[in-house]
């Protein structure tokens, strides 16, 4: 819990508070790759567009990644109530989803490629692959976490009373969600709507 | 407090200041017989609206500033400590908010009354002219400026001509990659005696306009940054009355002079064509002889040459002896790099008969 | 985490190249960020030298077009991100801690983090010399220019990204500093301006970072990996780097000048001995200037293609933010007004901040009369006007802080009689240099040209005479002031604890600063508390001195017998060091293509924090690995 | 050692939601992917676009407010990631707005 050994001027913990100052400056980070892909989403140099999404495809590892955000907050609800077996589970759960999110992703992207929408190929592509790319990052990142998590928490390094640090992961984590709930709406389906 | 000491209205002073400013003007422009490219300078109405929107800025600009470094001087020498102070501290003042009001409002109301005109200067400076215009299509390449006359069909470089007393509408975009193996990048016009700047974007149109009221020789440069030979990026406007105009107009859309046989010409226009394995000047120019229609190729029309006064981005004096040196070793009259990045002129390695007979060709090209 | 192991004062004596690279210690860090940035200071200034030789005289080419290009290129990026953003750095760091009352600030190890990003960022730029050439594009390098460039404009992207990064780290950390560890009963408006001022300006780089971020991360593949975000030839809008990198550079400016404005906000009223005139007045036009400066970012593209009403709009916005920067110029003067000035050299500093920066603010108004920027805009008149706000402003108060904090830090005093001489010949050398630019501006001379036209007439060469000749003052100026610098660093002369008669918190430490900082934790109940301990108000307002031990509070001595015990100091930590390391790899692998190399980074980079977060800890350490480690993978992850 | 600030002080919020509200929650946040997925399949006409704007606030709002606990936290860091949201929507809009309005600037 907050408020170790400390006493801090709001009474918040500093990481916690450190945590959700970081994530405020993320949206103006990966506002700037929306803003451009949606200037770009026409602007395909003749080469593929908006149509070559997949939507079932991309609808369903965006389901696996929303439903990895309930099993991490499950995890974080056992470590609070210091069931650390049960945090576990629900930590190797919420990686396992995200690496089948980001394997989706792989699988995707090399179809695309297939098909002739390589980076270079036009802006639309450009900014499609960069900004579903440094999403793909932060998950991926995430599951560093989550596995320097488990691995911490088995040989006791992670204690029953630090739930802190499973809710820092967490809070990550569901802000990687959030942005991917932004990106499947405004990337996948708008487009999919009022372009393609 | 003492809240005496606050902005006072300029208007009050505005007739010795602006005598001020004008005298201070002048001696920046006693010494500049030669600045044809001084702002403060303007030579036609689209210069002329910016400079007469940025006097009384000045001038209001120049009383805060008087007043407030008066304020500062003055508090600095009357607060300082004596050398004969009792050691004893001022009275400790937090604050007055009535003088934080003051100085809040009061900019805050200058601010505006400058706004207003600044915004309709925007637009009119952006429109089209009420009048008729000529419209000339300016294309920025690295490094040099190339002007297109659609209802002439005339192809031009570093030097455009216009008609004085005429409003002229730019349409101007940087060279796009169908037309120059090289990337186009944004470069900007600026002929301060004209117009302010507006930059050049590849890919996109933009606009300017310019007029010059007198007949008069105009310069200006590349105003953005667009690599290693920026700095070489030059411009002249030339504005000519009617019948000097006309003649011009009539000298560029006859074709270019073709030199008799077996002369020293006749053989630098079969040069001019044709170098064997090294790249012909006809690859990348143009000379119109009458034949087909215009089309530019990457470098400069050379048509008529010998109509502009300077070459090269308008660096160097159109001369025998410059042409020369410049077919001889480009890279050393000019910051290119032709063999890195294939901008620019390259070194075709000319013998001097070669250098003799192209000179000739092209000093003929009137 | 407990504090059950036994009490334990930190030992101050820590010596040797290790323990600076395992500091941890904000002061040390802070120190650390100093004398970097002072090294970058003679890089830039030596890079000015060779700009103002080869324009001293029409159609010179003392050095070739290639080489001016790449000079001043690194002079700007040197000037912004290697000196003057790591230089208030510097004061955030050894500051902060001290203003509020506390003992470090929140995440010691990411703090050194911090530096240690920026130092390598700093060193990979400059390693370009060799490596081909250095980025030669102007520090905004705006495509499609930059995107075709190559090799030496990846060292810019990659670079400025690296420089980022640290800076985006230091940001979250100050911020959780001054929300979170301010000494009890200092509340927001009991904080020094100093503070408030650092607050803005982390959250000014927390939300601008990112954009340049953005900006930089496409610039990076359209250079290297043949991305079309600004490629005109399939579509891409060279307009958008503009945008971005102008959404974060407008931001950057005030980075730059709030900073010091916080500075002169402490050092006026210390100097003029009353209390800042309207400090809530002056707190919220920081505020205001922060927050209206990210709606102004199209005003330095007013010649761009963009149409007449975003003209309009930005340049209302413009017009609007000198409000609130008025309001700080004028509440300066007033605290001036009416007191008895010590005009001591930082307060000397202080007052020539002020009024240089009236200049530069006065010729930023006039850039907002749009139609007469046209024919401002990229002119010398342009960096007349930002070397006043920079240099005039910004540098010369952070000059007044290194001159008002040396004794806290050395326990000395640097020298009052060179310290005018800086001053004079700073202030003259300033005004010779950059004064005669605003006319060769007006005048028609464009700025980044490698040579200075003959063609623009006799007057514009004798200005940029005049600029060149005002560099060799202000180089002796600035050997007077290294030289007023170093001796007094060895030999100066004692300045006791509170030379200024100051007035906030970090006078109530012992000089220099000991390493816990404060032996107890002081309790705030007043704005300038250290003042009201030394002095009471009488019914007129006057101060009267309250005598020393009188105070009921009184814990300012340097006297271990009253310490706190269980004083929990951060341990010194290599690894932020070792990790960082992690970035040349990392860099030089995007930078050549080269996976290996990268991966090897990446690897460096996942061990380094795997060791940082398991490192085992004397006591229980509030440090936090995670947000470091979102920082880093977010720097990382280029391709 | 008492905080000074208005805001509220420890972090031990009241309420926390049981692992069986998490999973309601999820549920609700499935179906809303459902129809979100459904204007693929089905022609909405014209209200599709502004449906799926207001499917994906709410699914945020969610997330944020359940899962982050930031409904249950301090006000502070709904704040913080609030501030940075608007900041991103507000200056990116503008952005959008010009390069669409005033891209070129000819009259």
């Amino acid at each position: 819990m907050a408020a170790d050994a400390h006493a801090t001027t709001l009474g918040l913990d500093h990481r916690k508070l450190a945590m959700w100052t970081f994530l405020g400056s993320e949206f103006l980070f990966f506002g700037a790759f929306v803003a451009t892909f949606l200037l770009y989403v026409t602007t395909t140099a003749g080469g593929p567009g908006v149509e070559i999404f997949d939507i079932p495809f991309t609808s369903i590892s965006s389901f696996v990644l929303l439903m990895s955000s309930l099993t991490m907050v499950l995890a974080h609800n056992a470590h609070r109530q210091g069931d650390l077996r049960r945090m576990r589970l629900w930590i190797l759960a919420t990686a396992g989803q995200g690496a089948v999110f980001l394997g989706g992703q792989v699988f995707e992207f090399t179809v695309f490629v297939k098909e002739g929408l390589v980076l270079t190929r036009s802006p639309f592509a450009s900014s499609f692959y960069v900004l579903t790319g440094f999403h793909g990052v932060h998950v991926f990142v995430g599951i560093l976490l989550l596995l320097s998590l488990y691995s911490l928490s088995l040989t006791g390094k992670v204690k029953k009373d630090q739930d802190l640090k499973t809710e820092m992961i967490g809070l990550y984590w569901h802000f990687v969600d959030i942005i991917w709930v932004v990106i499947f709406t405004v990337v996948y389906l708008i487009p999919e709507i009022a372009v393609g | 407090m003492r809240d005496r000491v606050t902005m006072r209205p300029p208007t009050r002073r505005r007739r010795p200041l602006h005598l001020l400013i004008l005298a201070l003007l002048a001696l920046g422009l006693s010494a500049c017989g030669d600045a044809e490219q001084n702002a403060l300078l303007p030579a036609g109405p689209y210069a002329q609206e910016p400079h007469d929107l940025i006097i009384p800025v000045a001038i209001i600009a120049l009383v805060v500033f008087v007043l407030v470094q008066g304020l500062i001087i003055y508090s600095s020498w009357r607060y300082r400590e004596r050398a004969d102070d009792d050691g004893s501290l001022p009275e400790q003042v937090h604050g007055n908010t009535r003088l934080e009001i003051v100085w809040t409002v009061i900019p805050a109301l200058i601010l505006a009354a400058i706004a207003v005109p600044t915004v309709q200067g925007i637009f009119s400076q952006m429109a089209e002219p009420d009048d008729d215009f000529m419209t000339i299509e300016v294309i920025g390449h690295r490094w040099w400026f190339e002007y297109y006359y659609p209802d002439h069909d005339i192809y031009t470089a570093n030097e455009m001509v216009i008609p004085a007393n005429t409003p002229v509408r730019l349409q101007m975009t940087a060279t796009d990659p169908a037309r120059d193996a090289s990337q186009g990048v944004i470069h900007s016009f600026w002929v301060p005696r004209l117009a302010g700047k507006q930059d050049l974007v590849p890919g996109q149109t933009t606009f300017l306009n310019l007029q010059a009221d007198e007949p008069g020789r105009f310069l200006g440069m590349c105003a953005e940054y667009c690599g290693l030979s920026h700095a070489n990026m030059r411009i002249r406007v030339e504005a000519l009355d009617d019948g000097d105009w006309q003649a011009w107009v009539d000298n560029q859309t006859s074709p270019a002079t073709v030199p008799d046989e077996g002369t020293l010409e006749a053989r630098g226009r079969e040069l001019y064509g044709d170098l064997g394995d090294r790249q012909a000047c006809a690859s990348c120019h143009q000379v119109w002889e009458g034949d087909g229609s215009r089309s530019p190729g990457q470098g400069p029309d050379l048509t008529h040459l010998m109509s502009r006064q300077e070459f090269a981005g308008a660096i160097h004096d159109l001369d025998a002896e410059n042409l020369r040196a410049w077919l001889a070793d480009p890279e050393s009259m000019k910051a290119m790099n032709y063999e890195l990045d294939g901008i620019g002129m390259p070194n075709l390695n000319l013998t001097d008969d070669e250098l003799d007979a192209l000179v000739a060709y092209l000093l003929a090209l009137d | 985490m407990s504090s059950t192991t036994t009490p334990k004062l930190r030992p101050t004596k820590e010596t040797g190249v290790l323990s600076w690279l395992a500091t941890t210690d904000h002061k040390r860090i802070g120190i650390l960020y100093f004398f970097t940035t002072l090294v970058f200071f003679f890089l830039g200034g030596v890079e000015s030298g060779f700009i103002r030789l080869q324009l001293a005289q029409a159609e010179q080419s003392v050095i070739s077009e290639d080489l001016y290009n790449q000079i001043f290129t690194m002079h700007g990026i040197t000037m912004v991100f290697l000196v003057v953003m790591p230089l208030s750095a510097a004061f955030f760091n050894y500051l902060i801690p001290l203003m509020i009352g506390a003992r470090d600030v929140a995440f010691p190890r990411l703090n050194a983090f911090s530096y240690w990003v920026y130092l390598f960022g700093g060193i990979f730029l400059y390693s370009s010399f060799f490596l081909g050439g250095a980025p030669a594009g102007s520090w905004v390098g705006y495509a499609p220019l930059h995107a075709t460039e190559g090799m030496s404009m990846g060292f810019y992207a990659i670079g400025i990204q690296i420089l980022g990064l640290s800076s985006l780290a230091a940001a979250v950390n100050f911020i959780t500093t001054i929300l979170n560890m301010r000494a009890p009963g200092m509340t927001f408006m009991r904080m020094p301006v100093f503070i408030w001022m650092a607050l803005v300006t982390n959250f000014l780089l927390l939300f601008a970072i990112p954009v340049i971020a953005v900006a930089l991360f496409m610039l990076q593949f359209d250079t290297l990996y043949g991305g079309q975000f600004f490629q005109p030839g399939s579509g891409g809008d060279p307009i958008l780097y503009q945008h971005l990198f102008w959404l974060f550079g407008h931001p950057e400016v005030y980075i730059m000048i709030l900073p010091a404005m916080g500075i002169v906000s402490e050092i006026l009223p210390v100097g003029s001995r009353k209390p800042l005139f309207g400090y809530a007045a002056v707190v919220f036009a920081g505020a205001a200037i922060g927050f209206i400066g990210f709606g102004v970012w199209a005003h330095h593209m007013f010649t761009s293609a963009i149409g007449p009403v975003a003209r309009s709009a930005f340049a209302l916005s413009t017009m609007f933010i000198a409000v609130p920067t008025g309001i700080k110029v004028f509440n300066w003067v007033f605290t001036m007004w009416g007191g008895k000035i010590r005009f001591t050299t930082p307060m000397l500093f202080s007052v020539g901040f002020v009024s240089m920066f009236v200049i530069g603010g006065l010729s930023g108004v006039t850039h907002a009369i749009v139609p007469h920027n046209a024919q401002q805009h990229d002119t010398y008149y342009v960096v007349a006007h930002f070397h006043y706000v920079l240099f005039g402003g910004a540098l010369f108060g952070l000059i007044a802080g290194i001159y008002f904090w040396f004794p806290k830090v050395t326990g000395k005093l640097m020298s009052e009689k060179l310290g005018k001489w800086h001053f004079w010949t700073w202030l003259l050398g300033f005004n010779l240099t950059f004064g005669p630019m605003h006319m060769s501006g007006l005048l028609g001379q464009p700025r980044r040209t490698a040579v200075l036209p003959g063609e623009l007439g006799a007057t514009v060469e004798l200005y940029n005479l005049l600029s060149s000749l005002g560099v060799i003052v202000l180089t002796g100026s600035a050997l007077v002031f290294l030289y007023n610098l170093i001796t007094s660093i060895k030999r100066g002369e004692a300045s006791g604890d509170d030379p200024w008669n100051a007035r906030t918190l970090e006078w109530m430490t012992p000089s220099p600063t000991p390493s816990v900082n404060f032996y107890r934790i002081p309790t705030i109940t007043h704005r300038d508390e250290f003042w009201h301990r030394k002095y009471a108000e009488d019914e007129s307002g006057k101060p009267v001195s309250i005598p020393a031990g009188a105070s009921d509070d009184h814990d300012s001595d340097g006297d271990d017998d009253h310490a706190e015990e269980h004083i929990h100091m951060p341990d010194p930590s290599l690894w932020p060091f070792v990790m960082c390391l992690a970035f040349f790899p990392i860099a030089y692998g995007m930078l050549y293509f080269n996976p290996w190399l990268f991966a090897l980074g990446a690897l460096w980079l996942v061990v380094g924090y795997f060791l940082w977060i398991t490192e085992p800890l004397a006591e229980g350490d509030d440090d936090d690995p995670e947000d470091a480690d979102d920082h880093a993978a977010v720097g990382a992850a280029a391709h | 050692m008492s905080a000074t600030e208005t805001e509220d002080t420890g972090t031990d919020h009241g309420h926390h939601p049981t692992a069986r509200e998490y999973v309601q929650i999820a549920i609700v946040l499935a179906i809303l992917t459902a129809l979100e997925v459904s204007t693929y399949f089905f022609d909405f006409g014209r209200i599709a676009i502004p449906l799926l704007i207001i499917l994906m606030a709410i699914k945020f709002v969610m997330v944020a407010g359940f899962f982050m606990h930031l409904r249950f936290d301090t006000k502070i860091y709904s704040r913080l990631l609030y501030t940075g949201l608007i900041f991103a929507l507000v200056l990116y809009s503008i952005t959008l707005a010009i390069f669409v309005f005033e891209r070129a600037p000819s009259a």
